[in-house]
């Protein structure tokens, strides 16, 4: 300013420095962690404004969409991701299962005392290199900070917003008997990639995370047909814990055929190793979809003329069951119920 | 996969599947028991029920080392973690098992015990070079194949003076176990045990070779097929007893000759018995006291013997009387002629040992099976 | 019971550590109870550990086996039909 | 169901149980938390439906609001509150501060392996009561379990959105020279409450935490003028971050009066004793507008009107200032700066 | 709040003021130092400067002990708590204070030290109760005020025999610090001290009464009039002042009758002198070394000292070479004399010791007289 | 430096406790440093001690003081206006 001295403040230290308690107090210090680290990677005119919320252009005449996701992962960075782009895929995931195009993101950060500031902006990047790819800017957010011991490095959650075009009209309960089951890829990706940096188990593997944004699968899957009632991400609990809450919502049964769900080798192998079963580990960028029987060739196709959805196939048939179960045709010839999970998947020795 | 996937092909189980099926008498009822939880396994994954005649049942053993781990052996995990503050290391398969007042190792870990689950006893040692301050206790399950490890991780332990850590021992062995399915007391509560031969275990073998039960099907009169834990091992193996049952044989027969010989590991053989010795008797769940069943660690270890080093006294506790884990773990009942079955007890909250590991008779059934009885389903909602 | 499953050994490591691979993932157990265990054998792992070893001929014995069966199998198929 | 067995299912101990691992995994057991702990408490369509997202009806033609905030409070339970029905307060009052209605929220849990269901249950009953008081409902929301030493109890994000009417433009930016400062009451309380409870301070007082929604409030006031500029709520920080906040969005200066800003007597004496400033203590149910100076007395009319303004005041005035410095004219007759909070804010002994 | 707020009257503070103006001759300049971090705040947060005439002027002193804190002791603190693995406990005034490696116990917090805030040191020692497992020392900081209730701390620790408990004594010494300003040989560095007389500390005076003072007024010279800490007890003390150098006296003067006498509190004096001894030297930020200036523990308490007990080491480490605060806690500088005063050197980031706690005259002026200072401008962005 | 603040001593607890009020807060504090402290005496505190005692008289007279220079002041400020 005029005649002002020469407005010189020590920037944060990226490399070496820490989050400490003093970052997430409200005061100078918030401020600046905000200023150098989250505003010059998200970089947008809502966050600049600096404001308690962003005031946002919507749409009218559409059904809006919101969904919240909490994102804990351990590790932090894991092959293929971390929980910077999980954070802004998870959400945006949750609103294309819903039929919406995403439009905007929150994000609440939860920072532990001592993190590492240096992997903070890491995360935080890719981050903003999620939501720039998806075209889903991050427009408000928050940011506390926790005694050490009493967090995990950072947590993320994020809240994202949406639209759905009238006549779209995807929900758990829209499954009927007769539909065809749709999935996107291979399952258990995500799960294995991240089973295999954890210390405990570590064991070395070329399988990486398939965290994507599915959004732009779901809109030319939408546009293939209309007939899709039933989206979804099998996320946490994996495709059995998925299929069988879309059971209970749509009050049906299922059928599934083992030889078609396409599991990579190596996540067989680790499955194999760790005494766990594929079906019930978490995947990050597929979905699941459930479509009139005579509209799945048409929405595989869609699927399969996007990157994301090369390999999409269909892998069973809803039923009518009192029971909701999801049984499956083993490959081997036999038949079982494919249940929900019980507790954590836990790697097992018997 | 080498050597896992040839032998899970569709195909050539659907021939042993006719063989099977013309080789059985039409006017004979077949009843074996596969001992081990992986057979049960096995056959609830592949769905291989379907694939066997009518008159062809397949009885699930007692062959899980977490289903037949008794609720005071996990109290006493939980003791040592809750009241003496060790750092319990335990395998994933102990986790949910349940244990006295409502607790389990995953709800004593909620109230603050330090419980850690380990891929390998090895990662228990790590963590006892790692945190010399506190006492380090692996929690020991398991059966023959189990007992090597852990006796090499004793072994390292002493060689490197190790003074905070130690091992609650419940490791138990599978020929005991066999034969008291057939001749314990309780046998006459239940009537005759109609088990007509065995699905001998694979992995366990692979250790103690096939030996060991020859004296059982020669003293018992029942066939014993040793058999591999992939499917078409598992129908091999019925095959193979159909035909011993169809000729009055009863002998030892090896369908996993890939693996296991007359001998076993000799080298992991001697390394037990140079750490463990035999305990008089050992409580298994659902069978009760079982003499000579189980080892414990030899004299010469006990510093490293947890019951010894934190005086653990071992107080015995009843199961749930609606549960008839007994009668199913001697082939007199199945899973469903349990008035609780899928209903108060689940593998949420599994009440009886059959329902505790994924491997137990009632837990496989429930999860792989249970479509087969429509009366019984599952929901969250009351 | 008893998870365990045949594995490649490609590496010996100090320590009586091996690698091994299984449908390419890697990772180090010990090979202590298999002190016969050469690379490029096959290790039957369990709670990180080989507890024994795979005899291919055996394998490829019992293989044929089941194929024998097929063979003897298509005579009851075609009564089934 | 027809021909079934009868559905027992044992439900969740909320009087002994805690939370454990398995409750975060995805499966029956989180399905069974969600159902018989959150469902039943924040009860409606939305969260009953059970999908991804919540699909909701906006207004159209007016501009949307989103604002997000984690809530991370130690003590959990407070005089006057608890996490849960702050973490309703905070976000709808973001969203006030910026001049929307609210009208729904998203809630992110994450939860500490070993948390009392008993205590969450009360945390979430706090919850709910909130949002059904405000009237701003639940409609989405996520659950994540970490362990034990990862966490700190429960940590809650909520994310709120909400549509500004046309015409009202509330920003931080918008203070103008000569505006007046409006204070809607007595500063410091909830600071002081939550202080009282921790182990190392613990005091007496009969303070409690005013936590409130200030939705009601604003309302009021944008209806009694349409001159109101700025809308903001000394949380973290107190009063004198928020101030200095606002001058630096706005480029301008401030001018207090000591005198006029209300403090309890009980919050003085707790920032005598442990040497703290009750400028610098959080609030959560008070707001700072600023207004045209000729706006003000009907803005304070319109605040005074309302049980959640009744003590307001006008405490200031906005200067031009390069330096964008907030100064008071103390009460004892002098005048200093009043700056932004370094670091924590830390009771002192010197 | 009674004996507080009729202390804080405006009112009054005008009269006294006018009585100031009137009083002062025209032609001379006063420079009074008030010694005590307390009296500087009062200054800067009543805006007391505004109040006094223009040929009147306030020098901040040394009396913050958070302010004189030299780096190797913060050093030593961070060492205790990240190599020695101990729980430091600390007032939160020490918390931001920076060490040498852009450290600070803040910092050291989040790279892992368990560094924790007390009140009072009978938290710290309950800390030490209650986690016997554990090293903890406190470190103790403070003048003659917070001296006695250390002492206090380390005589029941000794009576319960406490084994895990220790103080870094970092205790201070109030008369011999006012003496050092006048007579230190840095006072040739700076040209002779232009101060005229001292606002006497309030509350150290409680403890040690008015009398250590006397020796001081009579041999340097200078009035001294001991005052309280709220805004009217300041104005009258320098009343008092200007009256006595008006009529060319050097007494000490009691403002604070309502708690200090003479002899001050002879149980806390003799309390202290029972667990601690007087050290023969000690380095004072921004001062250097100053004989006789601190205390240290007596060896019938050695095992709770904590330089004894861990094998402390110290080791002086110098102040940044465009600080001046040496100058500045003499009286010779002001704050905006500092080339990096409010850009390098800010509340956020403290280079020198006078702006490290919000005592310290840079950082009072910062946060309370800055805005007469019109270059100097706060603001995050670069 | 120094923060301490007197505060009115409301109850004597065993272990030469003492529970004294401000404005309102009550807090539980150390008398073991000013052992001649009753009920009703006003103690300064400081760290959670109280390590000195507020003579009412004195502040009586301290304050009388101050409305003493008020009266005098009287002069001076009619000079000013
Ligand atoms: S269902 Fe449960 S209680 Fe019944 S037999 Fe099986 S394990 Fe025992
Ligand atoms: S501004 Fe900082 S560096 Fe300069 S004299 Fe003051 S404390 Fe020292
Ligand atoms: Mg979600
Ligand atoms: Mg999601
Ligand atoms: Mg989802
Ligand atoms: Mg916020
Ligand atoms: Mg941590
Ligand atoms: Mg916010
Ligand atoms: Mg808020
Ligand atoms: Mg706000
Ligand atoms: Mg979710
Ligand atoms: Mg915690």
């Amino acid at each position: 300013m005029s005649g002002s001295r020469k407005d010189y403040v020590r920037p944060l230290d990226l490399r070496n420095g820490r989050v400490d308690m003093g970052h997430g107090a409200g005061g100078r210090s918030s401020a600046q962690l905000i200023e150098e680290l989250f505003l010059a990677a998200f970089d947008n005119d809502w966050l600049r404004q600096g404001d308690d919320g962003a005031s946002l252009a919507i749409p009218s005449g559409a059904r809006m969409v919101m969904a919240t996701d909490g994102h804990v992962v351990s590790p932090l960075f894991f092959p293929g991701g971390d929980v910077g782009c999980l954070s802004v895929h998870g959400t945006i995931n949750d609103l294309a299962m819903c039929g919406a195009k995403p439009l905007y993101l929150a994000a609440s950060f939860i920072l532990e005392e001592g993190f590492p500031l240096a992997d903070l902006q890491r995360i935080v990047a890719s981050m903003a290199a999620a939501s720039r790819a998806a075209g889903v800017p991050v427009v408000t957010g928050d940011t506390k900070v926790v005694e050490r011991g009493k967090g995990d490095g950072v947590f993320i959650s994020t809240t994202g917003i949406g639209v759905a075009p009238a006549g779209v009209n995807v929900a758990g309960a829209n499954a009927r008997p007769g539909d065809a089951i749709l999935l996107s890829g291979t399952i258990g990706d995500h799960g294995v990639a991240v089973l295999s940096k954890r210390q405990a188990l570590d064991f070395e593997t070329t399988i990486t995370s398939d965290t994507a944004a599915l959004h732009g699968l779901v809109a030319a899957m939408l546009k293939a047909s209309s007939r899709i009632g039933v989206l979804r991400d099998p996320t946490r609990g994996g495709l059995a814990t998925t299929l069988n809450e879309i059971a209970r919502q749509s009050k049906v049964g299922m059928v599934l055929e083992e030889a078609a769900i396409p599991v990579l080798p190596q996540v067989d192998a680790a499955c194999e190793l760790l005494g766990l079963d594929p079906l019930y580990v978490a995947n990050e960028g597929k979905l699941v979809a459930i479509c009139a029987a005579d509209a799945a060739d048409d929405v595989l196709a869609a699927m399969r003329a996007h990157p994301l959805g090369e390999r999409a196939v269909r892998i069973g048939t809803v039923t009518e069951d009192p029971h909701r179960f999801v049984q499956m045709n083993t490959r081997f010839g036999g038949r079982r119920v494919v249940d929900w999970l019980s507790g954590e998947q836990l790697p097992r020795i018997c | 996969m080498k050597f896992i996937d040839e032998f899970r092909d569709g195909g050539l189980a659907r021939k042993i599947a006719d063989r099977i099926a013309s080789e059985v008498l039409p006017e004979r009822l077949y009843s074996f028991m596969e001992f081990c939880g992986g057979h049960t396994h096995a056959i609830s994954r592949y769905g291989i029920g379907e694939l066997l005649p009518a008159n062809l049942r397949m009885v699930h053993g007692p062959g899980c080392p977490v289903c037949v781990l008794p609720i005071g052996r996990v109290d006493l995990a939980i003791e040592l973690a809750l009241a003496q503050d060790a750092i319990v290391c335990t395998y994933g398969d102990t986790m949910r098992v349940p244990a006295s007042n409502g607790l389990s190792m995953v709800r004593a870990k909620a109230r603050g015990g330090d419980i850690r689950m380990v891929y390998s006893c090895a990662d228990a040692l790590e963590i006892a070079r790692r945190e010399p301050g506190r006492e380090v206790v692996f929690f020991a399950i398991g059966f023959e194949t189990t007992t090597p490890p852990t006796a090499l991780a004793l072994q390292k332990a002493r060689a490197e003076g190790l003074r905070n850590f130690s091992v609650l021992c419940c490791h138990v062995l599978t020929p005991s176990a066999i034969t008291h399915i057939l001749e314990s007391p309780e046998v006459r509560q239940f009537g005759t045990v109609p088990i007509d031969g065995f699905v001998g275990p694979a992995h366990v073998s692979i250790v103690i070779g096939s030996g060991p039960y020859e004296h059982f099907a020669q003293e018992y009169r029942k066939p014993v097929v040793i058999a591999g834990f992939e499917p078409l091992d598992v129908m091999q193996a019925v095959l193979m007893l159909v035909r011993q049952v169809n000729e009055g044989r009863a002998e030892v027969e090896n369908e996993f000759t890939r693996a296991v010989d007359r001998d076993g590991n000799l080298h992991a053989q001697a390394l037990v018995s140079e750490v463990f010795e035999l305990r008089p008797s050992f409580e298994w769940r659902g069978l009760g006291e079982v003499p000579y069943s189980a080892l414990k660690i030899r004299p010469g270890f006990a510093e490293f013997d947890a019951e010894r080093r934190f005086g653990l006294d071992y107080r015995p506790v009843p199961d749930n009387k609606a549960c008839e884990c007994g009668a199913i773990l001697r082939g007199v009942k199945k899973p469903t002629d349990c008035k609780i079955f899928g209903t108060v007890c689940t593998p949420e909250n599994p009440v009886g040992s059959c329902m505790v590991s994924s491997e137990g008779a009632c837990a496989a059934h429930y999860a792989y099976g249970r479509f087969k009885d429509i009366p019984v389903h599952a929901e969250v909602t009351r | 019971m008893c998870l365990a499953i045949p594995t490649r050994l490609i590496e010996v490591r100090p320590g009586a550590q091996g690698l091994v691979e299984l449908g390419g993932i890697r990772k180090e157990i010990s090979i202590a109870l298999v002190p016969e265990a050469r690379v490029g054998d096959y290790v039957i792992v369990h709670v990180g550990h080989a507890i024994g070893m795979i005899d291919p001929q055996e394998a490829e014995r019992t293989l044929r086996m089941f194929g024998e069966l097929a063979a003897l199998a298509q005579e009851p198929e075609a009564r089934t039909a």
